[in-house]
């Protein structure tokens, strides 16, 4: 019986329903309604995602909570959900992402809230549409879908350049995507279908191979974000309202590193182990030179961007030593590490990069300001405040005990086995990751009180200690406890490596 | 060779909406100023019926008739629903427009009502003769449409522009004609396609000739890159419901008239025409896309919008099979429906006195109207390609053909230039949602209107996540 | 005897006339419609030579169509020349530029 | 038994972990009293049962315990543990821990009396000792790596405590990112230790250990070198963040900005030991690695001879005691290098004891001189604040080894073990120590006489109220003063016969350095009188004597030498020019790279030149391409007529 529920297909349709819904029922007029009505089809999503965990099957890889319709009955196109162990905690972490910023814009968004709180809702859906796809195509749509509602999230209540960052993100991502396109395209015409799986068997020459590798590439480069397709992240960041800087940082980029999971790794492994050589050097230059560029900025949210584009780093890097242990060693043995620590990393980084832009977005509701040289000295006036920034500051410096140590970890680990300059180079973050975040925290928080502003700050109020909270629990729970993550992990990990260390040529 | 009444059949819809136009001209005369409605209804309900004789006579295989120069076919009969729709929804949307203007005369109905006679002659023509006939039908029943408002400075320069240069074209066309008649000495398209043979076996310079000059003719009429120009011209000059009317019935027109001529007449010359279309192709998605960036005038820059549209729409056509023409069709069938809704809500924001055509007049349309912002993003994304709506999957189709025949290289190009399509096209959406309206007032637009304009984008928004019948439907066209 | 060939080229050469007198006429819209005049009467050369030499009434035909088809363009030409004149008092078509761009 | 013994060890490190928890979010409702009473009674309870499980072991020859408490996760089969392995090492280290810690933890009731963040700092200190009592626990390398970090982050916190000082905060920094710097290098040997033994355990990793000795890895390519020398110099650069070990010590001295009891507690006796520990805890892999071991060695006696140098020429009380501390790092590290593991840990107890005790009475100092803390504006202590002064003076004589004192016992072991040491690099290191015997000497008593004898030259505001500490400052200085007398006689036999440390300690044959001085042995008083005689005490003696007559006899002589040795002087002032150097090379490099890479690479060229290039070229194209369309028929007509002709003869001609 409730094996029957389309329980993905609720988690979808629900939040995008609701968010018509808080359009039509609340609307600009009646906006007290319209928070009500999104908080509760946010939390709705949530609580229906829950099941995905709770009556998840840790011993398959296979596809569980599958529906299948057809859609575009000419070209075999289907209407194919599903997750394994690999998408389900995405989905979680998207849905309870979203009751996050639901609760975290409350009050603070002044101008067309309905409409703000509508485009998150439908975001969602869109985002676990993604997530969730098995067909590339129905994967495609909903891929370029989120665009619009993002688009129009930083476009309308945005900062001051909001519209450079929008219509760059906007283009970015887009020019990305139409690659992707073609190369699904090609795919199609070589093999007939657009099932994920089907896609998996097709053999393909090493030449189509890398073409379709760096087509898939561009698209999920951009959203990871790769060095140097990164430069529209900062901007968008900086200029998108606190809601959409979450979504982007905690859930958006693992979009592109879900991509490359799903589709480069297995579609194209030999390409993948031709270019992981590349892969690794752009990661890396992605954790270090980014890291750099991190510690020079002014602007605390910019900070957080580049360090976003420095952690996703290492979910990329995690993913494509895999191919260096096996250039060497021949086999798949060991790589798991790397690649289970990749897709912790992403997690992790989720809630870790939410909670931070969402700290920022604390003090920015307060004084209006995100330079840190209008701060100094916060702490004496929110020390509430400050303790959670803290927890969050080292969450995201990588420290034990917290989530953003375990993917840092087991990425270090796994590289250590691929090349130890690997592992030397990837562990300059724990240098570089501490002296950007302390160094800004530093500047922000400590220190004699600022200015006038800073003097006037009143300490959080239990809305934000709310969503502080329910943030720094999984922020520990994961670093203290991740067992039960990588439970879910490992089959689908293990599956995934089998399939990528057979050639297909 | 005698004519029997069965041989009238397959051109009934044409007989008919021949005889109510000629009706409704005679009604118009008599007609008192004041019930011209009488005239929009009659055009209304001529095109409804001839829509619904039209899917009557829907036939399971081609039928030819008046001595082979007239034919019924699948695709032809999707495209005639089509153009009747377009027309209906073009009429519908044109009414309070003339009104306001003081424009609201039997003679926009009746020509347009000439228009589409033209036009679904020009769909059914299966002999040169009946092609050009058609053809001109349609393009003179336009020159005087775009002459419509005659104290218009504008639009009476567009009209000769468009004259002038039409003109031009299809004597082009009527060379190639010529020369086509002399290399093989048939009018009748199905004896030039046994003469040129399935190889171009038949192929000679005199063939070949004509050939260029026969696509150039036809490149003009959909206005491909470079015969172009009179395209943003016209769309700017001409008074908002013709050139709505313009951008989108006559183009599902231009599509058959290149299937007659290249894929019914000359398939055995498809390595040359292809040739020739992956140039124009590229040059209209180059040039479309590139200078509409630059425009300040919506109709003018979806003017542009349209060439990139019949570049997109031409790699369909150069795949050269079967799903590709189908791609195509579906291609020209949705841009239609798209630019019926952006010329549909520039019409709709209009009022006397306001044309509403400058990109700035959608400045901060959210805050004036959040329903009607919505529904020019559907389209204008639609438009720039975007999952899940229509436009994507028109994209989606001639690509998909385009790559299925190994032509990865014209779909990367194509796809680059979508990139920057689309950021005329989110400008539009920047405008409309990013920036303070200058403009306060409240849209003011009677019911039926808005039902209309909401429903044309609505489905643009309901195809897109089901656009499986529409293709389904393009595809059936071409099935053996 | 006179060769097809013949009647192609002069054909041909009033086409290309036509052609080129609407590049090269830069003042009247009259001489333009002139030029377009003569490239129908080039394409019916074309037909009437084509028929004569292939045997074929069918060319011939069309001819009669083209022609029809000439006055009825001609008319319409002239109506938009006489609002265009009434709007700006010139049918120059230097000065037929207020869209560009 | 199992069962019992894991709740003991539970409660051990929990307790300390409840009362921080309870005094950082009681707020209000427990209060200032709540939070110091809630906090000692944890640490009491984690000292009392450390206490009884130190007895249970080295004393009752109880069973070592090593077990898991949970799955942290499996990786690839790779089973990643939080479980506790109790063995002599870590037992006497928890012991030492939690004793130090109590005795801060009374201590601050005094210290902190009047500060505001009272109850946050009660609820550090007490979260400082579970992270501390993990990172000793632990049975394998991930939670060391976990406590390892956690003591990082709470000496970063405690460091910055008075976050409104400038100074303070630079410092914490400082401190945490140096420290980041050894956490790399350890991490890396982590990472080198997992790969090769498949396994973080430590039981499984000694027990592999030996059979991949002859193992050699290339970390550059066509070099080979031996496994074990990477993963042990690696974890060393862990250990010489955390230990303050040359070149990574800078922080340390810095670190004195925090409050007196942190300076005792974490940055005297139990953190900066953990590297010192850690390496003992690995000694079954150092002993496979003479490189690592010179290595190490020679690090220790450079940083245990240079530091020492610079504590001459300090004059703040709390910066002389850090450098000192550094030196008695390098001290304890020389002796690691050694293989004298036991020594090492023998001087870690006691000097946790004296060190501690010099801290607390430099506080004590402190609270009387109120808050300032330059020696030169000392002087005569001695007749207002008589314990602080004896207690002072136990803790300078424990610390240059004077004999009897436990500084003495284990200072002495470390000296004859690296004479013993045949290892390259003993020799100077033998060198190092020996000076380094003088010069603890000279700066200890430098400073205990500018501070407790001599002219009064604080100004009279200040003596008006000079007066000895309260009760909680004072009790602790007993409390520590006993066994930085006694503890050197009760533990020098059982560390040199092995009782002390059992099976904790793995020290192959040819590495026994202890095993000659052992053999020698016969009492503690033997060894006391053998000392007597030894060079280490002239050398003390000189020291003292050197400091006596520079700082009382002729107190204008040192302001001549200076000026004499102007250039050394300097260097040392300088502090041989690391701050300056980092400042400049690391701090300033990273912020310079970081805005080239950043304005050139990132605003530039990607965005500049490449993103908003060709958006920019495409807009350029638009403007230009747009005014073909000039609005001519005749040019409309031209275009088509070109296109025409060119498709002719493209298509047609060609």
């Amino acid at each position: 019986m409730l094996a029957d529920i389309p329980l993905l297909s609720l988690i979808i349709w629900a939040p995008i329903l609701g968010g018509i819904w808080v359009l039509i029922a609340g609307g600009e007029r009646n906006v007290p309604t319209a928070r009500v009505i999104a908080l509760a089809t946010s939390i709705l999503t949530f609580l229906l995602s829950l099941p995905l965990y709770t009556r998840f099957d840790l011993s398959t890889a296979d596809m569980q909570f599958v529906e299948r319709m057809p859609w575009i009955a000419a070209f075999d196109i289907n209407y194919h959900l599903g997750v394994d162990g690999i998408s389900m905690p995405l989905v979680i972490l998207t849905t309870f992402i979203t009751v996050i910023v639901i609760i975290s814009s409350w009050s603070v968004i002044k101008q067309r809230a309905a409409q703000y709180l509508a485009a998150f809702l439908v975001l969602e859906g869109l985002m676990v549409g993604a997530f969730a796809a098995l067909d590339s195509i129905l994967f495609y749509v909903f891929w370029e879908a989120l665009l619009i509602p993002m688009f129009l999230i930083i476009g309308i209540w945005g900062g001051p350049r909001r519209v450079y960052a929008t219509i760059k993100f906007f283009l970015f991502t887009f020019f990305g995507s139409v690659l992707m396109l073609v190369a699904l395209l090609y795919l199609y015409a070589q093999g007939g279908s657009f099932a994920i799986a089907d896609l998996h068997q097709l053999p393909l020459s090493l030449t189509e191979q890398t073409l379709i590798f760096l087509a898939f590439l561009a698209a999920f480069a951009v959203k990871v974000p790769m060095w140097p397709v990164h430069t529209w992240l900062p901007d968008a960041h900086v200029e998108a309202p606190t809601g959409g800087s979450v979504i982007l940082a905690a859930v958006m980029l693992k979009l592109g590193g879900y991509g490359l999971i799903r589709f480069s790794l297995p579609i194209a492994p030999d390409a993948s182990l031709e270019l992981s050589g590349m892969m690794i050097g752009l990661s890396l230059v992605a954790i270090v030179y980014i890291g750099f560029v991190a510690i020079v900025q002014p602007d605390m949210k910019k900070l957080i961007a580049y360090s976003s584009i420095s952690h996703m780093g290492f979910a990329t890097l995690g993913l494509f030593i895999a191919f260096r242990i096996f250039a060497d060693t021949g086999s798949m043995a060991g790589a798991g590490m790397g690649v289970q620590g990749s897709l912790v990393q992403m997690i992790s980084h989720g809630f870790i990069s939410a909670a931070m832009f969402l700290c920022v977005g604390v003090m920015y509701d307060r004084l209006h300001s995100r330079d840190i040289k209008d701060y100094g000295g916060v702490v004496n006036t929110m020390p509430i405040f400050a303790a959670f920034m803290m927890l969050f500051a080292l969450a995201n410096s990588g420290l034990p005990g917290t989530s953003g140590f375990v993917g840092e970890f087991m990425v270090i680990m796994g590289s250590f086995k691929a090349n130890f300059w690997i592992a030397f180079l990837a562990g300059l973050t724990l240098i570089l990751g501490a002296a950007y975040t302390l160094w800004m925290y530093k500047r922000v928080i400590f220190g004699p009180v600022g200015n006038d502003g800073v003097a006037g700050l009143s300490d959080v109020n239990g809305r934000e200690i709310l969503f502080l909270v329910l943030l720094a629990i999984p922020v520990l729970w994961i670093g203290l406890w991740p067992a039960p993550l990588l439970e879910i992990l490992q089959p689908s990990v293990e599956n995934l490596l089998q399939q990528i260390a057979v050639s297909k040529l | 060779m005698s004519l029997m009444l069965n041989d009238f059949l397959p051109a009934a819809p044409e007989i008919f909406l021949l005889s109510m136009t000629c009706l409704i001209l005679l009604v118009d005369v008599y007609v008192p100023e004041r019930y011209r409605l009488v005239t929009y209804q009659l055009s209304q309900a001529s095109l409804v019926v001839t829509a619904i004789l039209v899917m009557l006579l829907y036939p399971a295989e081609s039928v030819l008739t008046f001595s082979d120069s007239f034919v019924l076919d699948r695709m032809g009969s999707v495209l005639k629903v089509f153009v009747l729709l377009m027309t209906y929804f073009a009429f519908f949307y044109s009414k309070e427009y003339l009104r306001a203007r003081n424009l609201f005369k039997g003679e926009f109905y009746l020509l347009g009502l000439f228009a589409v006679l033209g036009m679904m002659v020009l769909i059914s023509g299966h002999s040169f003769l009946t092609l050009y006939l058609g053809l001109e039908l349609l393009s003179l029943a336009l020159y005087a449409l775009v002459a419509l408002h005659r104290d218009s400075i504008v639009a009476s320069e567009a009209a000769m522009k468009y004259f002038i240069l039409a003109a031009l074209a299809s004597g082009i066309l009527l060379y190639g004609i010529s020369l086509l008649y002399g290399a093989t000495g048939t009018l009748d398209i199905g004896e030039l396609r046994s003469a040129i043979g399935a190889e171009g076996e038949g192929r000679n310079i005199v063939l070949m000739l004509g050939l260029v000059f026969v696509v150039v003719g036809i490149a003009f009429k959909l206005g491909a890159v470079p015969f172009h120009m009179w395209v943003p011209d016209l769309y700017q000059g001409a008074p908002t419901p013709v050139t709505l009317f313009v951008g989108t019935a006559p183009k599902l027109a231009g599509f058959a008239m290149l299937m007659r001529f290249l894929v019914d007449g000359m398939v055995g010359l498809r390595g040359d025409w292809s040739d020739m279309l992956i140039l124009l192709a590229i040059l209209s998605l180059a040039v479309g896309n590139v200078v509409a960036i630059a425009q300040t005038n919506l109709k003018r820059m979806l003017g542009y919008s349209t060439i990139a549209h019949m570049g997109y729409m031409f790699l369909g056509l150069i795949a050269g099979t079967a799903a590709g023409y189908a791609a195509s069709m579906f291609y020209i069938i949705v841009y239609a429906l798209m630019a019926m809704g952006g010329f549909g809500m520039i019409i709709l924001l209009s009022r006397a006195g306001f044309e509403s055509d400058r990109l700035d007049d959608f400045r901060g349309l959210n805050e004036r109207s959040p329903w009607y912002a919505f529904l020019m993003l559907i389209l204008m994304l639609s438009m720039g390609g975007l999952p899940p709506f229509l436009g994507f999957w028109a994209k989606w189709s001639v690509l998909r053909e385009l790559v299925a025949v190994d032509m990865v290289w014209l779909a990367v190009v194509s796809v680059v230039f979508s990139l920057i399509g689309l950021f005329y096209y989110i400008r539009i959406v920047r405008l409309m949602y990013f920036e303070k309206p200058t403009d306060h007032s409240a849209v003011a637009a009677p019911a039926d209107m808005r039902v209309m304009i909401s429903t044309n984008a609505l489905a643009i928004l309901a195809l897109g996540l089901y656009p499986g019948a529409l293709m389904a439907l393009c595809i059936s066209a071409f099935a053996i | 005897m006179i060769a097809l060939s013949d009647f192609l080229i002069l054909g041909a050469i009033m086409f290309c006339l036509g052609v080129a007198g609407i590049y090269i006429n830069r003042k009247n819209l009259i001489i333009l419609m002139m030029s377009l005049e003569l490239m129908l009467l080039a394409v019916n050369m074309n037909f009437v030579a084509f028929s004569h030499y292939l045997g074929d009434v069918a060319g011939q035909i069309f001819v009669f169509f083209i022609l029809t088809v000439a006055a009825a363009e001609a008319a319409i030409g002239l109506a938009i020349l006489v609002v265009l004149f009434r709007n700006r008092q010139t049918i120059n078509v230097g000065e037929l530029d207020s869209l560009k761009g | 038994m199992a069962q019992n013994s894991q709740t003991m060890y539970l409660a051990i490190v929990l307790a300390p972990l409840f009362g921080a928890l309870l005094a950082g979010f009681g707020g209000k409702i427990i209060g200032r009293v709540g939070a110091h009473t809630v906090t000692i009674i944890g640490v009491a309870i984690a000292f009392g049962l450390s206490a009884m499980t130190f007895k249970g072991i080295v004393f009752d020859g109880g069973p070592i315990y090593d077990a898991t408490l949970y799955t942290w996760g499996v990786i690839e089969g790779v089973h990643l543990e939080v479980g506790f392995r109790i063995d002599e090492l870590s037992s006497l280290m928890m012991t030492v821990v939690t004793f130090v810690s109590l005795m801060v933890h009374i201590y601050t009731i005094g210290y902190m009396h009047d500060d505001p963040g009272y109850q946050r700092f009660f609820s550090y200190i007490s979260l400082f000792t579970f992270a501390m009592l993990t990172l000793v626990m632990s049975n394998n390398f991930l939670q060391l790596f976990f406590g390892w970090e956690a003591v990082g982050v709470m000496s970063y916190l405690l460091i910055g405590f008075w976050y409104q000082r400038e100074s303070a905060i630079y410092a914490n920094l400082k401190a945490f990112l140096v420290n980041r710097v050894g956490d790399f290098g350890f991490l890396l040997g982590i990472a080198a230790v997992l790969m090769y033994f498949g396994s973080l355990h430590y039981a499984t990793v000694f027990e592999t250990a030996p059979l991949l000795r002859e193992l050699t890895i290339q970390v550059f390519p066509g070099v080979n070198w031996s496994l074990m020398s990477v993963i042990c110099i690696l974890l060393f650069i862990g250990a010489m963040g955390k230990s303050a070990q040359m070149p990574l010590h800078v922080w340390l001295p810095d670190s004195m900005e925090g409050p007196t009891p942190i300076s005792a507690l974490i940055h005297a006796a139990t953190m900066v030991t953990a590297g010192i520990f850690m390496v003992a805890r690995m000694s079954p892999l150092f002993e496979l690695s003479e490189t690592a071991l010179s290595f190490v060695m020679v690090i220790g006696a450079i940083t245990a001879l240079a530091m020492g140098l610079v504590g001459i020429v300090q004059n703040d009380i709390k910066r002389v005691i850090a450098y000192s501390t550094l030196s008695q790092l390098g001290y304890m590290t020389v002796a690691l290098g050694a293989s004298a593991y036991a020594g090492a840990i023998f001087h870690l107890g006691t000097h946790a004891f004296f060190k501690a005790l010099l801290f607390l009475g430099a506080g004590s100092v402190i609270i009387a001189m109120h808050h300032d803390q330059d020696i030169r504006n000392m002087g005569g202590l001695r007749k207002y604040m008589p314990i602080t002064w004896i207690t002072a003076l136990i803790g300078s004589v424990a610390l240059i080894g004077f004999p009897g004192f436990s500084g003495f016992f284990s200072k002495d072991l470390i000296i004859e073990a690296v004479h013993h040491s045949e290892l390259p690099g003993a020799g100077f290191a033998y060198f190092s120590v020996l000076a380094g015997v003088f010069i603890t000497a000279l700066y200890s008593f430098r400073m205990y006489f500018l501070v407790f004898h001599g002219k009064e030259r604080m100004s009279a505001s200040v003596r008006s109220s000079l007066r000895e500490t309260p009760g909680v400052v004072t009790a602790p200085l007993i409390m520590l003063a006993i066994p930085s007398v006694v503890i050197g006689w009760m533990g020098i036999e059982s560390v040199l016969n092995g009782e002390l440390f059992g099976h904790s300690i793995m020290v192959l044959p040819e590495h026994n350095v202890l095993g000659p001085i052992a053999a020698n042995f016969h009492s503690a008083g033997g060894f006391v009188l053998h000392g007597i005689t030894g060079a280490p005490f002239v050398l003390a003696m000189a020291g003292v004597g050197v400091a006596w007559y520079l700082y009382l006899v002729r107190p204008e002589l040192p302001e001549r030498i200076k000026q004499s040795f102007a250039l050394l002087y300097n260097v040392l002032e300088q502090k041989y020019g690391f701050d300056r150097f980092n400042e400049v090379f690391f701090a300033g490099g990273a912020r310079g790279i970081g805005t080239v890479l950043w304005r050139g690479g990132d605003a530039a060229i990607i965005d500049g030149l490449v993103i908003n290039g060709s958006a920019r070229t495409v807009a350029w194209l638009a403007s230009v391409m747009r005014h073909i369309q000039s609005g001519f028929l005749f040019h409309y007509a031209l275009a088509m007529i070109l296109g025409l002709l060119v498709m002719i003869s493209w298509f047609v001609i060609l």
